[in-house]
């Protein structure tokens, strides 16, 4: 159920998520800020900008550089009634705090019945020329430890309403903001407190073929889809990777018949994989032709612009399989 | 302390029976530690216990047949099958149970003793953990964390020589409590076989956290009598060693103390027996758990229920 | 290329384990065993007994409890000419040396063309009471990191030819061995030195139907295979998941059409999730049925034996969903 | 320490006029800490730098053109496009690349050192971190390891106050330097940007560590003159405090006592220049990388080729 009030303004899809965190600090004194260097730098990214200076160093808090006291005390926190909002500085930072997030703030409910309220931005992906270090795209681990959800927008208004919802969730929310993205994109954002709701939408109508993709890879989806103008080329963005809109992905491939998988993250086990076979095992009776993925295949993303094009999915290599599969 | 170990030895009996999954860990010869310094907590401070310390649920008010319940994986056990052994922890009163990476929640305290100053409440929170997690990394994020933001927390080592079969020279050459200073906390030694004496350093190290003196590591020194786990005879442990602690028993000497006091000790010890008997009886009446609800609750999907703020029957404190 | 000496002897599965690194460490001085209480405790599942006796204290050592130090200190002695082999107590800990496996040791090949030959030995699954902390099957996170070798083995005798394998091999392997297997299978394994290859066997002849499995599961799919005598169900021992054995997959759709995967891992993103999004993009013409994946549902695993039995997959439910699948 | 300067200006220039992709990332004003305890290093003995520290690489011989290759991402720089700015470490010389996530190179200094004690080598190997570094879990890992391990191991802290905006008052509350004696092992202070006084101690500490003295914790005082990267104008410093320190300019500093010495020192300024020149434009006209071998290297498919013993043009000491 999305809120909307009054207004509407562009903003890039940082400044999206800027405001998303804006709002909830205003409207909740629960939500607090952890992270490196958030507080009157503003984040490596400038994410966080202004925040400090207006809610107060109290609010907004500079961590030292450690990532499972990051997430631990922010679990900590949370179930004693506070609403955690933490950045990791890179997403790839994350794999420090990986046990924490796991074993500690994933099995919680289900072991204690204690709900940990904490969110997790990732500023992840690709084509920044940012090498095997910065530009990792770590969702798949998180889909594959129970209890924690994981959210990936492509849009501004997307951001700021997954943000949200993801604040207002009584659980650990993983929430992948695309530094790609960032500043390339922008969109009519409202103002104030509303959310996204976490399934998947369609971006794109179109019977033939359907292209299913969440973050920045929704984008390249897009604009192989416009590239083939003589086939109806829909796309699913798939927003929430837990829970995974299985609803959605299974009536795309009823109507389209065919679909094309795409993913930033490596190749194996990544969640297109997932989306895969959830497709060849519920949706096997509508499929007119394989399951094709589009990934980056099992490397460290190299750093030179020349080989990190070569790895990373992009609309070119998306159009390339669509035809291939239309051609089917 | 008595019922702490009643309920362990019960446990471990049962498992011996055969009718406990896994394996068994008590806290054998520990007793006074988790007991010591959970009661010297008030209702609304919470805990985080760790291996040895199922005497801080006990003080807390978790019930013998719940305990024993958890134990045997029943329904009605703390966990509801969910979790097993050491695992456990009612939040509703103030118990958040351990995860096994350790010292795991050590920053999980430093966050809630974090929240308590945040919004000026007089509450700390309070970290069990043995000797051998201090070597893991978590120990020392949460350690300086704490000591940065200056949380009203207390933690507290229990340092019985061993982590497994590893004893201490194996895992630090300098004694922890040492480096307590180096992360700008108070630290403390204490006789962590004496319950009053554990009592009284974390009174103390608690007044200290409320009046914004930031939190303490208390070293308690102590043995685990048994082995690691009931599947363990510890037979790395040098004979004597166990004997020279045989005879510094915390129970034992507390009884002494009690004595002199004029206290019935004898009494107690048999109304412990009798309840955990009727405990026993509770929980082997319990319910195993019906698997048709196994999937549930991997998620939180109403309201987000906090820690409680205790009830505390055995607290040294009025509820906050 | 399997090299076998003089000599077979019935040994359990961990006895096999424990004979493979004794034969390392007595034809390699370069093999070195880390980990907690393995030394003259012989560890948690006593693996390592007697091998410190045996080979000294300067062989193999017991480590503090400190994970991140024991993968990355392995990685420094690898670097320079050691050969490593690390036991986690249980694989349920090798979350926290994540961030060494996947950002120290699993890229630094391809960055720095520098080799890191360690061993990551990891005593996993459940079906033996462990609860949320003692019955996790780590292998996804792993395969979704470039630069790791995962390896899986189900029987006495792969066990280990398979850690023969790993320790020559001049990559990081991660070393999965089943804890449920340990003392309940056992089988005939040559003496001395060989070495298992890196690739799936049919361990069962079959052609209406493949189940693909590892590590428990096989037997658990072999269980369920004998109890369908109406039909001719093959049985696919993926040993070996990076590197997959994709042909030997394709072979195997190809001849039998129907196919059930088995993961004892949770649901989304598991191995079976891969391997199934591979068979629907690449054997989908084969197929004559849906890709049906049968795993454990994504929640920690329960410690009450009932609530443990419930959800981890065994013959029956292997069973069942080869029978729904049959009646295609 | 002029060439490290020369070089990483010139990657800043280049970078500015956009030919490096990413950010860029020099060590202005910490030249003497790297270089010095690098300098004090045998051929054999390895090295982990990290942001700081391309004095480390220059020093154990990487060329001018490779690095600055390696920043442009071209196919004969050290990393053959695949890393990019501090990312680089030229294997053969005994240079481990640094992996971003801080400090994970201190458990792998350990490893490397640990199996030179276990076969007898008389080799240690030397890490660097920052301040900020220290609060990270593998820190307190590694250096417990290397405590009780005894290896030998020399750590330089590059203490310069900031962790990228973050002033070291956020980071801790006790100086790191005090905590190697909770490790066991030696904790030395430096003046960072005395080049002699980084040789002289680190000298020290590895003769210790050959002797089986155990490792040794050096913290280097100094100060990052440039922002944490190039995008960062580092306007969170006081503008007193980036003045007093450019008063203590490490590189004017040694001039100024060379020159009593009565060595040309802008003679070999001119020199430095002259190479760079050279190594900038053999760097420029490198091709880039072709994407056709993108995929190889993943694993290795050979022997796995160790860490070279170095070359070491320019060490203190003969190889080993
Ligand atoms: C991170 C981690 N690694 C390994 C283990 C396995 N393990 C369980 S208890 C234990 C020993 C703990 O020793 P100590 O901290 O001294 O506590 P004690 O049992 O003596 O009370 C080990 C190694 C674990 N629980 N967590
Ligand atoms: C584990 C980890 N978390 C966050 C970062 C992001 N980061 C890169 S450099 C840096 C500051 C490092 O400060 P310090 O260790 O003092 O080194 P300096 O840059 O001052 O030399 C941070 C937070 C990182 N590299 N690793
Ligand atoms: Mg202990
Ligand atoms: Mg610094």
């Amino acid at each position: 159920m999305e809120r909307v009030r009054a207004g509407l303004m562009e903003r890039t899809y940082l400044e999206a998520i800027s405001d998303g965190l804006r709002v909830a600090l205003a409207e909740d004194d629960r939500v607090m800020l952890l992270g490196e260097d958030i507080g009157a730098f503003g984040g490596a990214f400038k994410v966080t900008a202004g925040l400090q200076q207006e809610f107060g160093a109290d609010r907004v808090f500079d961590m030292p550089i450690s990532e499972e006291a990051i997430i631990g005390g922010a679990v900590g926190a949370a179930i004693v009634g506070m609403r955690p909002v933490c950045e990791m500085q890179f997403a790839d930072f994350v794999s420090c705090a990986f046990d924490q997030l796991v074993n500690v703030a994933g099995k919680l409910h289900y072991r204690l019945g204690l709900a940990a309220p904490i969110v997790v931005r990732l500023p992840s992906g690709g084509g920044v020329g940012g090498g095997p270090y910065h530009s990792q795209n770590p969702e798949a681990w998180f889909m594959h430890a129970p209890g924690l959800k994981v959210v990936a927008p492509s849009s501004a208004a997307d951001a700021k309403g997954l943000l949200l919802a993801a604040i207002s969730d009584p659980n650990p929310v993983i929430f992948l903001e695309h530094k790609y993205l960032y500043r390339r994109i922008r969109g009519e954002v409202p103002d104030g407190h509303y959310e996204t709701p976490l399934s998947a939408q369609t971006v794109r109508e179109g019977e033939d073929l359907v292209v299913m993709a969440y973050g920045a890879m929704v984008h390249a989806a897009l604009e192989a889809a416009e590239s083939i103008p003589e086939a109806s080329v829909r796309v699913l963005d798939l927003r929430s990777l837990v829970p995974l809109d299985e609803r959605a992905i299974l009536d795309a491939v009823h109507d389209c018949a065919k679909v094309v998988i795409v993913d930033e993250a490596n190749y194996t086990c990544a969640a297109g994989a997932q989306v895969a076979s959830l497709i060849a095992q519920r949706g096997y009776e509508d499929l007119d032709g394989p399951v094709v993925r589009v990934a980056t295949p099992d490397v460290p993303i190299p750093f030179a612009p020349a080989l990190e094009q070569a790895v990373l999915p992009g609309a070119a290599s998306i159009a390339a399989a669509c035809r291939e599969l239309l051609a089917y | 302390m008595l019922l702490t170990r009643a309920v362990e030895e019960r446990g471990l009996s049962l498992y011996k029976q055969g009718r406990v999954t896994g394996s068994f860990y008590d806290g054998r010869g520990q007793e006074a530690t988790a007991v010591g310094a959970t009661f010297a907590l008030a209702a609304a401070d919470p805990v985080c216990p760790l291996i040895r310390d199922l005497g801080a649920h006990i003080v807390k008010g978790t019930s013998p047949a719940a305990i024993l319940g958890h134990y045997l994986g029943r329904a009605q056990g703390v966990s509801h099958g969910r979790e097993g052994n050491v695992h456990l922890g009612d939040s509703e009163r103030g118990v958040v149970g351990m995860v096994s990476m350790l010292p795991g929640m050590m920053p999980v305290a430093v966050g809630m003793a974090w929240a308590f100053k945040l919004r000026g409440e007089q509450r700390c929170a309070l970290a069990f953990f043995g000797d051998g997690a201090t070597s893991v990394g978590d120990w020392h994020e949460a350690m300086n964390l704490a000591g940065l933001q200056r949380v009203p927390a207390i933690f507290v080592l229990e340092h019985n020589g061993y982590a497994y079969s590893t004893p201490s020279s194996r895992q630090f050459v300098v004694d922890p409590l040492e480096r307590a200073a180096v992360y700008g906390m108070a630290g403390v030694a204490v006789d962590g076989n004496d319950v009053e004496a554990v009592f009284e350093v974390t009174r103390e190290a608690r007044e200290r956290a409320l009046e914004g003196g930031g939190p303490t590591l208390i070293a308690a020194t102590t043995m685990r009598m048994h082995g690691h786990g009931a599947h363990d005879d510890a037979s790395y442990v040098p004979a004597e060693e166990l004997e020279l602690w045989a005879g510094r028993d915390p129970i034992e000497g507390q009884a002494a103390r009690l004595r002199e006091l004029g206290v019935e000790v004898e009494a107690i010890a048999a109304a412990v027996r009798t309840e955990v008997d009727a405990a026993s009886a509770e929980a082997l009446a319990m319910a195993p758990p019906d698997p048709a609800g196994v999937l549930e609750g991997v998620f939180c999907e109403g309201e987000a229920r906090v820690v409680g703020a205790g009830a505390a029957p055995w607290s040294g404190f009025a509820p906050a």
